[in-house]
């Protein structure tokens, strides 16, 4: 069934039209990647969906409610999460506080003044075990500040999964990190997220990683859907190879 | 009637000194991202240099030349500017803006005590020029024609400024250096030099409106003080960072703060703060502002 | 005084008088004097030196007022220290503060010239917005106390209603607006339209106050036009003098004094206020007298604070004023203000009432007793005549007032010595028992007991 | 699992009750040894502490610089003052829940209008809102009697009489002080949790990433307005605590310097700590009373501090102190 749907979604910036009228549709369950060149408009449109950015037109239905109009906060709240390219992290607190922090606000539990964060055991465990299940349990009470480039991305993708999103955006939760490094982040994120049964929507350039780890693959160029299919069938498709496979691998 | 003109005058009088204070601190903002609380002491330092200049030479000097003393003050100020740019500020543009506004309430304590020290606690006056000019008939009433003056150099400074600005190739890399210093810095501009200029002609237009200011009243401690907070207002109206902005924002609190001493004096003062909270709210910016 | 009295039966009755004849008020006490030989001490008297906490303002605006006042005390100190020090052993100490570090530093610093500077008095005091705050503490410390300003009626209306350690030694500043107001009445009985402009804080309020009260009484027919209140130590009133000029009066009352005063005139002078109506000042001269420019108008009502001016009483009739003015002049190479007088005086006060007590019971005199022997004192100080009323501490000398003239002996106006007013203090301030009243209690007993004259 | 004790344990509430409880202690121990002139300065460093902290909840904690805290100080004040002048009010407890409301009112007025901006406009808005009481205090001066300010008598503590037999000065360096410290120590208790409840790690994470606090959910503005309501609260406090000290109120207290000497103090001992700003008050305390007193360039002398220590210990002392420790650990191993 249809998890999130967008209708003529459109997003422009001066003339360019970032995200052209896209009707955008993720299931239930699925892990779906979503690729194209450079401006092709992925991230665009991740972060209209995610509220990032205002739409300029178009709607975006999550589990059969329209969210176009709400805030961010509201579209956590529904179980929209994200993670970030480029890294945004609390660096002056640990990593147990970064991944914990979610947890407490997904629980509604950061309106509490009054009352010691230590003391909410639970959270705390979930938090470590969280960290344990993304390989972080070593550095837990390290500051976000201090750890490699790697362990940075693994982090970010933690806070987002923390918040046990319905529907979590990952976008391209290897670049900066060396090709050595990406199979091992890839490996551990698309494991968590499928042992959670997580429907994930993976931004990624390299064409080996989404092959190899989506069920379906979304091609995007120049603000508009190009493709949609199995992994298979994108590898077949004639738009695609010409336009986005070709740049990518050349 | 002739006493409704007499208050324009006074309001654009106040307005003119206002905006060469105001216009320094929103050129340094607009181009370093400074807020320089100790702006009005060097409003206060300008006064005081021309106030001791003239009365140094009031001995026997001839009046053109006591004139011609007039803008010692601004350059003086100018000079303090161009030592403290890269001694004081410049470590800080890296750091949290709470630094750079300590550093320069700091500054601020420092400059008030260090003109006390050298020009001792009494008012400082150089009325001479202020009386030699004696006064204009207007209708019945008559009105001192330095204030004229004050006013006229203020529309000249206004004048001159936006011509620097918009006309020479100085205040493009100017503009350029505050819309983007790291692209201005990656096409080659000495961002530097870009400050340490800016900030210098910021100082200036402090020590000018001292310099203007002080035959007419005199130069007192915590005069600074009491400018900063009106430039600030002045500048939040018109937008940190934006000349037209100063300027517009000078004529207002110019004008309200004329019209506010006779009719709603109890609240003169705080008229002006809520006007500034109100376009705050409004256009955060200000109302010539970039939106940040 | 009962039914309808002219403007002149009551100027009279108040004893208002033109070059007045000094110490009416003199009559009937025991007066000591200032300089005179040193009586060998009884007992045996500690050597260590006494130490005096002066604060008053040495840093902004205010120092106009400070340093004078400062000046005044170490004139005295010294006087006394060449004879040896008080009693002949104690050498005067004066540890200086600086009152411009605001109210809340003022009152710690109180507290620690007290407790751990271990002062043996504390003297100074400018700003009548300070007494009201340093009063009570001084009591709370038990701290022997001759504030020489900070004037306002609220120190002892008010904030201490009962002193027991500290006194004041200039005159209350009711004083200033009454006087003020009894000059114009007498000088200027026609004036029918009254501007204002009083520097916002409390001396030009009760300046304000105590002016239209006077008025009110003594010129009924005279209305308030305009009123203008610049902030204090602010020298912009280009403003506040267009508001006046609009509201075209026949006289401006204004409390404005020293930097102030200066700037205020000389944008006066070229607004041509002075050539549109008469002014009457009430500090316009006291502050520094040596500060004005012959540019100056003369005929100008010219306040002293209703305190002091150097230039009266003259020498010829008062020999303490010309040589305390001599002295003066010859130390600082200026000319002494009120606040000179009020300090040296002051310190005179300490060391006659350390004597006569020495006097009584030999050894060094505990405060109680210093205090006893301030209580009621009348000395002869520079300025004339000082009463030091036991039941409020408040300093009484009779209040003068005058006329800006230029003569050839100074370099700056002086007072018109041929129009001098002096004016018996009693007869313009609340008698001992009056009940406190608001906003002082001179404001009551004038507004409920002066009849209104009746138009002659 | 097992670590997770173990890291919790590293970092649990009982971490900090070595070093506080040594203070506490000798906070209550210091007026029977020093004279009372100290406890006195003493007792002025620890109400400004209070302010100090609530300040730092902005800047520390949340990654605000308010220029405007005098405002709420002074509100703090003046409550207790019109208290006095209009109702007769004598008992501290009344003033303080009166400052309370009043600066929670003032502070929720203000927070309402500034949480929507951070950084330099954030701090010249709270400056321009603060400077408006101020002239509104300046100027009503039939009110606020002007820059006279309002006189306070001395105030009953729990509703006692005097016991010190109207010895002011005694009264201050006892009574007063121990009160003052009772709720000293109760409003650093209070702060302490807040900071480390799960709102006090929400605010440090809007501090941090204010982009990424909102993608865990966080409703930026709310808490942003939460935290300027207690840290307005808790300079009210500090404010009518302050007056029975002063005995009176002045517009001095509400004009834009005095809040530069909240951030001084608290810069000065560090407002990246918890401790750093009620070291901090304490400390300018003394100092701006030690320099007044010893030379009439007292202001200049701060200035000079202030800027060296924003170029040479810009962590403030407690933190340049908490950043060497463990390098003096190692000294100490070696």
């Amino acid at each position: 069934m249809n998890l999130l749907q967008t209708t003529r979604l459109t997003k422009r910036f001066g003339e360019t039209r970032a995200v052209d009228s896209v009707d955008f549709g993720v299931n239930e369950g699925e892990v779906l990647a979503l690729i194209g060149s450079n401006g092709a408009g992925k991230t665009s449109l991740v972060n209209v969906v995610s509220g990032l950015l205002r739409p300029d037109s178009g709607t975006i239905v999550f589990r059969g409610e329209d969210v176009t109009g709400l805030s961010v906060h509201d579209r956590i709240r529904a179980g929209i999460a994200r993670s970030f390219q480029l890294v945004n992290l609390f660096d002056q607190l640990t990593l147990l506080d970064n991944v914990a922090l979610s947890i407490f606000s997904r629980e509604d539990l950061t309106r509490q003044l009054f009352a010691l964060a230590d003391h909410h055991r639970a959270v705390w465990e979930e938090a470590f075990e969280i960290l344990r299940q993304f390989g972080l349990a070593i550095s837990a009470t390290q500051l976000a500040g201090g750890i490699s480039q790697g362990e940075r991305k693994l982090l970010d993708v933690a806070i987002a999964f923390a918040l046990r999103p319905r529907l979590l955006f990952l976008d391209e939760p290897t670049s900066g990190v060396s090709t050595r490094e990406k199979a091992p982040i890839m490996d551990v994120i698309t494991a968590v997220v499928r042992l959670n049964k997580i429907t994930a929507v993976i931004i990624e350039h390299d064409m080996d990683v989404v092959f190899r780890y989506s069920d379906r693959i979304v091609a995007m160029h120049q603000g508009s859907i190009l493709a949609s299919g199995t992994p298979d069938e994108i590898r077949r498709n004639e738009a695609v190879t010409t336009n986005l496979l070709g740049a990518a691998h050349a | 009637m002739d006493i409704l003109v007499i208050h324009l005058f006074n309001a654009l009088l106040y307005a003119s000194v206002l905006f060469l204070i105001a216009g320094g601190l929103s050129l340094i903002y607009g181009v370093m991202r400074i807020v320089n609380l100790a702006h009005g002491n060097l409003y206060a330092f300008g006064a005081y240099v021309t106030a001791w200049v003239v009365g140094q030479a009031l001995a026997g000097a001839h009046p053109v030349v006591l004139y011609l003393l007039l803008p010692v003050g601004a350059v003086a100020a100018a000079l303090l500017g161009a030592i403290l740019e890269p001694t004081l500020l410049r470590p800080f543009y890296r750091r949290a803006e709470e630094y750079q506004l300590l550093v320069t309430f700091g500054l601020l304590m420092i400059l008030e005590d260090l003109m006390r020290f050298f020009w001792g606690p009494y008012p400082l006056t150089a009325t001479s020029l202020f009386e030699k000019m004696g006064s204009l008939a207007i209708g019945e009433s008559v009105y001192p024609r330095y204030n004229l003056l004050v006013i006229g150099i203020g529309v000249l400074a206004a004048a001159f400024l936006w011509a620097f600005v918009y006309k020479t190739r100085f205040g493009v890399v100017l503009r350029a250096t505050s819309q983007d210093m790291r692209r201005a810095s990656a096409m080659g501009v000495n961002v530097n030099r870009v400050y340490i200029q800016a900030f210098t002609i910021g100082c200036f237009m402090a020590g000018l409106g001292g310099a203007i200011v002080v035959p007419g009243q005199s130069a007192v401690l915590g005069m600074g003080v009491d400018a900063l907070v009106l430039a600030f207002v002045v500048v939040v109206v018109g937008g940190l960072g934006s000349l037209e902005g100063a300027l517009f924002g000078a004529l207002i609190v110019g004008i309200v703060r004329e019209f506010g001493v006779s009719v709603f004096p109890e609240v003169e003062l705080a008229v002006l703060y809520l006007i500034a909270v109100v376009v705050l709210l409004v256009r955060p910016a200000g109302l010539f502002g970039r939106t940040a | 005084m009962k039914g309808p009295v002219t403007r002149r039966d009551l100027l009279a009755k108040l004893g208002v008088t033109a070059a007045a004849t000094l110490g009416a008020s003199a009559a009937g006490f025991g007066v000591a004097g200032i300089a005179r030989a040193q009586e060998k001490p009884k007992g045996t008297i500690p050597d260590k030196p006494f130490r005096i906490g002066h604060m008053t303002f040495f840093t902004g605006p205010g120092a106009v007022l400070g340093e004078p006042m400062h000046k005044g005390n170490l004139l005295a100190a010294e006087e006394i220290n060449a004879q040896g020090g008080l009693l002949g052993k104690r050498k005067i100490e004066i540890l200086k503060a600086d009152e411009a570090a605001g109210l809340d530093a003022n009152v710690k610093e109180m507290r620690r010239l007290r407790l751990s500077e271990k002062i043996d008095m504390f003297m100074g005091i400018t700003s009548s917005g300070n007494t009201p705050a340093l009063g009570p503490a001084a009591e709370e410390l038990k701290l022997l106390t001759i504030f020489i300003d900070g004037c306002t009626d609220n120190l002892f209306d008010k904030a201490v209603p009962n002193p027991r350690y500290i006194f004041r030694v200039t005159n209350i500043q009711s004083a200033d607006g009454s006087t003020c107001a009894l000059g114009v009445a007498q000088t200027w009985p026609d004036v029918k339209k009254v501007a204002h402009i009083h520097p916002d804080y409390a001396y030009g309020r009760n300046c304000f106050e105590h002016f239209s009260i006077v008025s009110k009484k003594l010129l009924p027919k005279a209305q308030n036009v305009s009123e203008a209140w610049p902030k204090l130590f602010s020298t912009d009133f280009t403003s506040h003098i267009t508001k006046t000029l609009g509201a075209k009066p026949d006289l401006l009352v204004t409390s404005v004094w020293g930097g102030d005063y200066i700037s205020f005139y000389k944008q006066a002078l070229q607004h041509g206020l002075f050539d549109k109506m008469r002014v009457a000042t009430t500090l316009a001269l006291g502050v520094a007298p040596h500060a004005i420019g012959k540019d100056h108008p003369e005929g100008v009502l010219a306040g002293v604070h209703a305190n002091y001016h150097f230039s009266y009483p003259p020498g010829n009739r008062w020999p303490l004023n010309k040589t305390f003015v001599e002295k003066y002049k010859a130390k600082f190479n200026e000319y002494p203000n009120f606040q000179a007088e009020g300090a040296y005086t002051a310190t005179h006060i300490l060391r006659t009432a350390v004597e006569k007590a020495n006097k009584l019971a030999g050894g060094w005199p505990d405060d109680e007793a210093i205090i006893s022997q301030i209580e009621g004192m009348m000395i002869a100080g520079p300025g004339g005549y000082v009463y030091i009323r036991p039941d409020n501490h408040q300093g009484y000398k009779d209040a003068i007032t005058g006329f800006s003239k230029n003569v050839p002996e100074y370099p700056f106006p002086i007072l018109d010595p041929a129009r001098i007013i002096t004016i018996p203090i009693r007869n313009i301030t609340a008698p001992p028992g009056w009940p406190k009243g608001d906003p002082t209690s001179t404001y009551t007993w004038i507004d409920q007991t002066w009849p209104t004259v009746k138009q002659a | 699992m097992s670590t997770v004790p173990l890291t919790l344990r590293a970092r649990s509430p009982m971490k900090a009750l070595p070093w506080a409880v040594p203070v506490i202690v000798l906070l209550f121990a210091l007026p029977q040894t020093i004279d009372p002139y100290k406890t006195i300065l003493l007792t002025y460093g620890l109400v400004m502490g209070i302010a100090a902290l609530g300040f730092n909840l902005l800047l520390g904690y949340t990654g605000l610089l308010s220029f405007g805290h005098s405002a709420y100080f002074g509100v703090g004040a003046y409550t207790v003052a019109l208290m006095f002048k209009y109702f007769h009010v004598r008992s501290m407890e009344l003033f303080l829940l009166g400052a309370i409301l009043a600066s929670l009112v003032v502070s929720a007025l203000f927070g309402f209008v500034c949480v929507r901006y951070t950084r330099i406009f954030f701090g010249i808005l709270t400056l321009a809102l603060s400077q408006v009481l101020w002239s509104l205090a300046f100027k009503f001066y039939g009110i606020t009697g002007g820059t006279d300010g309002l006189r306070v008598p001395t105030p009953t503590l729990l509703g006692l009489p005097l016991d010190t037999g109207g010895d002011k000065i005694l009264f201050l360096a006892r009574n007063y002080y121990y009160y003052v410290l009772g709720f000293f120590v109760a409003c650093a208790l209070v702060m302490w949790v807040v900071v480390n409840s799960p709102f006090g790690k929400a605010l440090q994470a809007i501090r941090d990433n204010e982009t990424r606090a909102e993608f865990v959910g966080i409703h930026i503005r709310r808490y942003r307005f939460v935290a300027f309501l207690v840290s307005g609260v808790f300079t009210g406090i500090a404010g009518a605590l302050w007056v029975p000290l002063n005995g009176l109120t002045t517009p001095d207290i509400l004009y834009w310097p005095f809040s530069g000497e909240i951030v001084f103090m608290t810069v000065l001992g560090g407002f990246r700590t918890f401790s750093g700003p009620i070291f901090g008050a304490v400390v300018f305390n003394y100092l701006k009373t030690s320099a007044v007193g010893f030379t009439t360039y007292w202001q200049a002398l701060l200035g000079a501090i202030l800027v060296f220590l924003v170029l040479a210990l810009p962590a403030g002392i407690v933190g340049t102190v908490v950043q060497l420790f463990p390098l003096l650990k190692k000294r100490l191993a070696r």
